[in-house]
């Protein structure tokens, strides 16, 4: 009998996962030659959006960059407490899945959510008021950075446990189920996520169950500063996520009319009773893992190289492709540049709430 | 009125409830075809199919985190816990988020439902199948704790947790399941409200606080104190631990001038020794002698009857304990 | 966009498992024609045992099925308290597997878990003592049926909570890496424990980091009275099993031989640095989940049909196969039968632990 | 002796027995090559190895699990959660197996390993980011919980945790990472045993007694109590909540007749609850005024900065708490 040692965590070769320029920019969804599998189908077409949606898109892509850069700033001041991440550099994710949804489709996030709020039509002073802890937001300052919520979009909340909103989903997906309502739930959750105990136990029962759910994984490749591939057995995950009989498909998660296309599909098939439907995005974040992050785990190459994949820039280089004018690109800047500035004066105008609001809300009388 | 089990009635409020609000449903480990393991969901099946009884994998936190995500849209699952003890399993998604979402989200959702099941020790299950989880639960706000000691309580307490618009733990007992008691026949509606203390058996000389199984317990304890040493107990049946009803406990400590609460969960940093800090926050004035607690010792429940019958916080235990007090 | 409404758990079609009586039941391993995928490929072959092993395993088997029936008949006359489920019908799997792992080797599994640990050399009567809740139990009466344990004997181990040993063992066979010993950890889990999140996570970290842990499922297709397929998402369990990279096969649990052949491989691949392994192992449960189980879901025909697959007949007949005499075995029945009397009557004789153990072993001083 | 950090000393001590014991490893998520999210790993990857400093997932069920195989067969595995809040997460393998083990097995197997993190409220992190846990850890019996205040304790008693053959579970706080204090130089030896409680600041009128980060609000309380009010505390510091010291707290009341319990932890059938019943089960003779326990509010904890604030049992709320016993 041989025996040969090994070591744990040892392994230092990175094995996997998709790097967002080994995706063909545009039109043409998955994947990738990696280093473990190779070329993988096509999953599906992706059509041209109409230019007001794609203007649309950018208008909210913009509007989602500039919250979350004041919000980094204010937080590297010291006027945000706690875990504040942002969604820079995730944009596209968040902007492509909203506009592909239904207004009363479901959703829940992670900590990292912003950008899914504001992108399913969370009023922008309230959001930011929330994050400062003043008594205008959403939630009165209870819940801020990491929870954010908008029952009246369907958004039913953010969450600061890795894996805990995606059985959430799940229910809310099985709620539309048992009621025959046609809603269908979609959830946000990182590469880092992955092997959470919870997420089998959900993608099981969604897919057993023919769940109207959309499993979204933005995948950007750390789980805060350790690179993902260096603690997952799984070389792709959508492929993984294959084994319990989902549908699933990789995508340049930074292309937010590839998201769309991804995610309208992955809807329709939800809509007629197919099941769930695992969808990969390819993402990067353009900031740290959360405001005072040194990013020491990363080289500056490495982020300079993906900014030339800035979902911002992508969807504003797509409305030039399609004929839009740069004046009309400086018009949508303009109004962003304008109702971002209003929604942080609201924001700062707000008062503190008032501390006997600590002791309200644990239940519901 | 007749006499029925603790089973029984819990088996008709699931049902009553279940026609009369179409958004309660019931999810667990063979709670559907098979009707559970201690036969408590038996026939929902058949009358309300697959969508309204869901036989789940054995995958604790993803169900119960579907059921928070169906009902904070006005869904009220009902979930079924073989053992108590597995709440563990589960234990973010109750505790982390099932307790906190209203709060969180600064009472933009709430979340309506009930997990059930049965707790408690004596019949040897040992350590991973006896635990009581009241003072657990108790611990973190944003659960009701209820968990009643009779088939009258039990049905109305039941219906009550169903219909409100909190999280609600109800909490069965092992032994209590094939006791007996009165309640109105079966389709007679009655509700009784959630944090409402009962006096079980009135006493002049010392008050016994406690819940679930311990109250026939105490109740035995009573007779043998009464019989034997003229120490008449008053017996208050918390029914509910959180919210808890300290009034009807110093209301009944105003009369005996004696405490003593009891639990089956671990003593240490337990429900007793809440009631204890209550009564000396509130109303040191009313107690003659310190007031006691008594819960489970700081062991993890062994399965030999005479190492689990040593432990348990029953009638020898109250018995010696009252003595202790009032002599 | 069209909407088609299912229902949860509606499925009524069994998508999976094999059944006992697609695999031929001798000599060759794995696998079956299911109703999802077709033949799978034989993963390897099955040298024949040398007589003494054999002989040696089904005296092993013989023993732990009348250890199983006299706790049986005395769980169902009240003579025993609590949760008390026996192996009877899953013999193979834990003969097998002790007869192809090293005495220093380590071992968990779950409360269903007598067999593994009298074959694995625990003594007899203070197994039984310890089931009865006497003083001589090897637990002095505090751990009962769901927690046999035997560290002198590599014996880790068995658990009341679905799933819990699985990660003990990676944990174990971690150990061992790190102390470069070239041990092997086994652990036995249900088919239904498959879906618990903790399992998920074990699988992925012990892949990565190539852990010397064998995976053994007893897939009895039932999760207490629920028949697995019900609530699975998955066709073949040990197909799943490769979505993390693991080596994994489905062998014919019954046959001890097989079960051998396939645990040696396991082994030799884990001391070679080559990681983990699962195995699925067909059996059934010839007698209820548990003692008081009236067995109303499933039927007569069902339990008589796999009775002819009883492992321990299967051993005997392999035994007699092989050559050996009816008198040879009739001389390991007596043998095992005298030393069963002689186990129950030391446990009967056991006195009941002093009240005053309830309150020691809380800390190790 | 020197001036430094508390998470100085925590680094030093897992350095330090890591180099005494080749059976101590750590494991958690970025303790390797980052360094640990409060870097309180910094450099072990660098001089251990990535046998010895392992990345895991996230995946704390899985992986506190493997610690327990691990322990059981004498390895001494260090685990980091990054909060304490996600002690929930690995709930069933905290409380249902490593601190029932030894128990279960009748003394067979221990599992000595320690559970470390920080946790505390203070710095608007939020209803799943601020817990405490003590009470939790300290209801379920076979876990110790050690949960020093200085980097002089931290270290002794880390290095106890270490060397226990039990679980232990050693909470830091958010609030003390930075704080500094003096402790010897960093590779003179010495160790604190688990269980005694230590007296922080002498005082003749009323005994605060509590632990963690509280322990310096209580110091400043007392300051002010003192100044102001001419009412002198005496300050015990548990450094342990179980085993609990009560000894130490009792000696302190038969000087003062006043006790107060103070934790970061829910209130609600919390630590503080437990150190009340406990004086009234042992010494009730002593108290001059009824026993109190200030714990959190019960409340899931929110973010924003006058709300956290209002809700902290920190030196506000004791000095008032304080003025009403004397008052
Ligand atoms: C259960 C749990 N464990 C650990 C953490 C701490 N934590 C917060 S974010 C994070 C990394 C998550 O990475 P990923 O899922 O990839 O999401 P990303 O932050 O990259 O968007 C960790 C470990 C947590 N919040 N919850
Ligand atoms: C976490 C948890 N959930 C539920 C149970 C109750 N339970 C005990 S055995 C069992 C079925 C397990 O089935 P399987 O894994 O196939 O093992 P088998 O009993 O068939 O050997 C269940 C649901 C438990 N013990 N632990
Ligand atoms: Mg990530
Ligand atoms: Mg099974």
């Amino acid at each position: 009998m041989t025996k040969k040692s090994s070591t744990a965590s040892a392994d230092d070769t990175p094995r996997s996962q998709a790097k967002l320029s080994d995706i063909p920019a545009n039109g043409v969804v998955s994947t990738t030659t990696d280093l473990l599998s190779s070329q993988v189908e096509i999953a599906f077409d992706v059509p041209a959006l109409p230019a007001e949606t794609l203007a649309e898109m950018y208008r909210q892509a913009l509007l989602i960059r500039q919250v979350e850069e004041f919000l980094l700033k204010a937080a590297e001041e010291g006027k945000i407490g706690g875990a504040m991440h942002t969604a820079i550099g995730h944009e596209a994710n968040a902007v492509g899945a909203a506009a592909a949804l239904n207004p009363d489709d479901y959703l829940t996030c992670t900590y990292r959510g912003h950008h899914h709020g504001l992108a399913h039509g969370m009023d922008v002073g309230r959001a930011i008021a929330e994050v400062l802890g003043r008594a205008d937001g959403f939630a009165g300052g209870k819940g801020g950075s990491m929870h954010f919520v908008a029952p009246e979009h369907g958004m039913m909340g953010s969450n600061g446990i890795v894996g805990a909103q995606v059985p959430h989903a799940a229910g809310l997906a099985l709620a539309s189920q048992i009621r025959d309502e046609g809603r269908v739930a979609i959830t946000f959750f990182g590469d880092g996520a992955i092997f959470q105990g919870v997420m089998h136990e959900t993608f099981n029962m969604a897919s057993k169950w023919k769940l109207p759910v959309i499993f979204y994984c933005e995948n950007n490749r750390y789980s805060e500063m350790t690179p993902t591939w260096r603690t997952s057995s799984v070389g792709e995950f959508y492929q993984f996520a294959r084994a319990y009989g989902m549908e699933s498909v990789q995508i340049d998660g930074n292309d937010a009319e590839v998201v769309h296309a991804a995610v309208t599909q992955a809807a329709e098939r939800a809509r007629a009773g197919e099941g769930p439907t695992f969808i990969e995005g390819i993402t990067y974040r353009l900031a740290g893992h959360m405001a005072g992050d040194l990013e020491t785990y990363r080289s500056a190459e490495e982020i300079e190289e993906q900014r030339s994949h800035d979902p911002v820039l992508v969807l504003r280089n797509r409305l030039l492709e399609r004929g839009s004018s740069e004046e009309e690109i400086a018009k949508i800047d303009a109004a962003v540049e304008k109702s971002v500035a209003e929604a942080i004066a609201f924001a700062e105008a707000s008062p503190w709430p008032d501390p006997a609001m600590a002791y309200t809300d644990v239940y519901r009388t | 009125m007749r006499k029925t089990t603790y089973i029984q009635v819990i088996n008709e409020a699931l049902g009553e409830e279940m026609r009369r609000d179409e958004n309660v449903f019931v999810m667990g480990e063979d709670v559907g075809r098979y009707g559970g393991l201690f036969r408590v969901t038996r026939n929902l099946f058949d009358e309300f199919g697959p969508k309204r009884v869901i036989d789940t994998p054995i995958s604790e936190q993803g169900f119960f985190g579907m059921a928070l995500g169906a009902a904070s849209v006005g869904m009220r699952p009902i979930l079924e816990l073989m053992y108590m003890d597995f709440s563990l399993v589960a234990a973010d998604q109750i505790f982390n988020q099932i307790a906190k979402y209203h709060y969180m989200t600064g009472g933009l959702v709430n979340i309506p439902l009930v997990i059930r099941g049965q707790q408690g020790a004596g019949k040897r299950y040992g350590s991973q199948h006896s635990q009581s989880v009241d003072s657990l639960y108790a611990h973190f706000p944003g659960i009701k704790v209820v968990a009643p000691a009779t088939p009258y309580d039990a049905k109305g307490l039941l219906k009550s947790a169903i219909r409100d618009d909190n999280p609600v733990v109800f909490l069965e007992h092992k032994m209590l399941y094939f006791t007996r008691g009165e309640a109105p026949p079966a389709d007679e509606e009655y509700t009784i409200p959630i944090g409402k203390a009962d006096v079980k058996r009135e006493g002049s000389d010392l008050t016994i606080a406690t819940f679930s199984y311990c109250v026939l317990q105490a109740l035995e304890a009573a007779e043998e104190l009464s019989e034997k040493h003229g120490i008449e107990v008053e017996v208050v049946d918390l029914r509910s631990v959180e919210p808890l009803d300290i009034d009807t406990v110093l209301a009944s400590v105003a009369k005996t001038g004696h405490l003593l609460a009891v639990h089956e969960s671990y003593a240490n940093s337990g429900i007793g020794a809440e009631i204890v800090a209550q009564a000396y926050e509130i109303a040191p004035h009313l107690l003659k002698s310190p007031a006691r607690r008594l819960g489970m010792a700081p062991v993890s429940i062994p399965v030999s009857k005479p190492l689990e019958e040593e432990i348990l916080p029953w009638k020898g235990q109250m018995v010696a304990t009252v003595l202790e007090m009032m002599g």
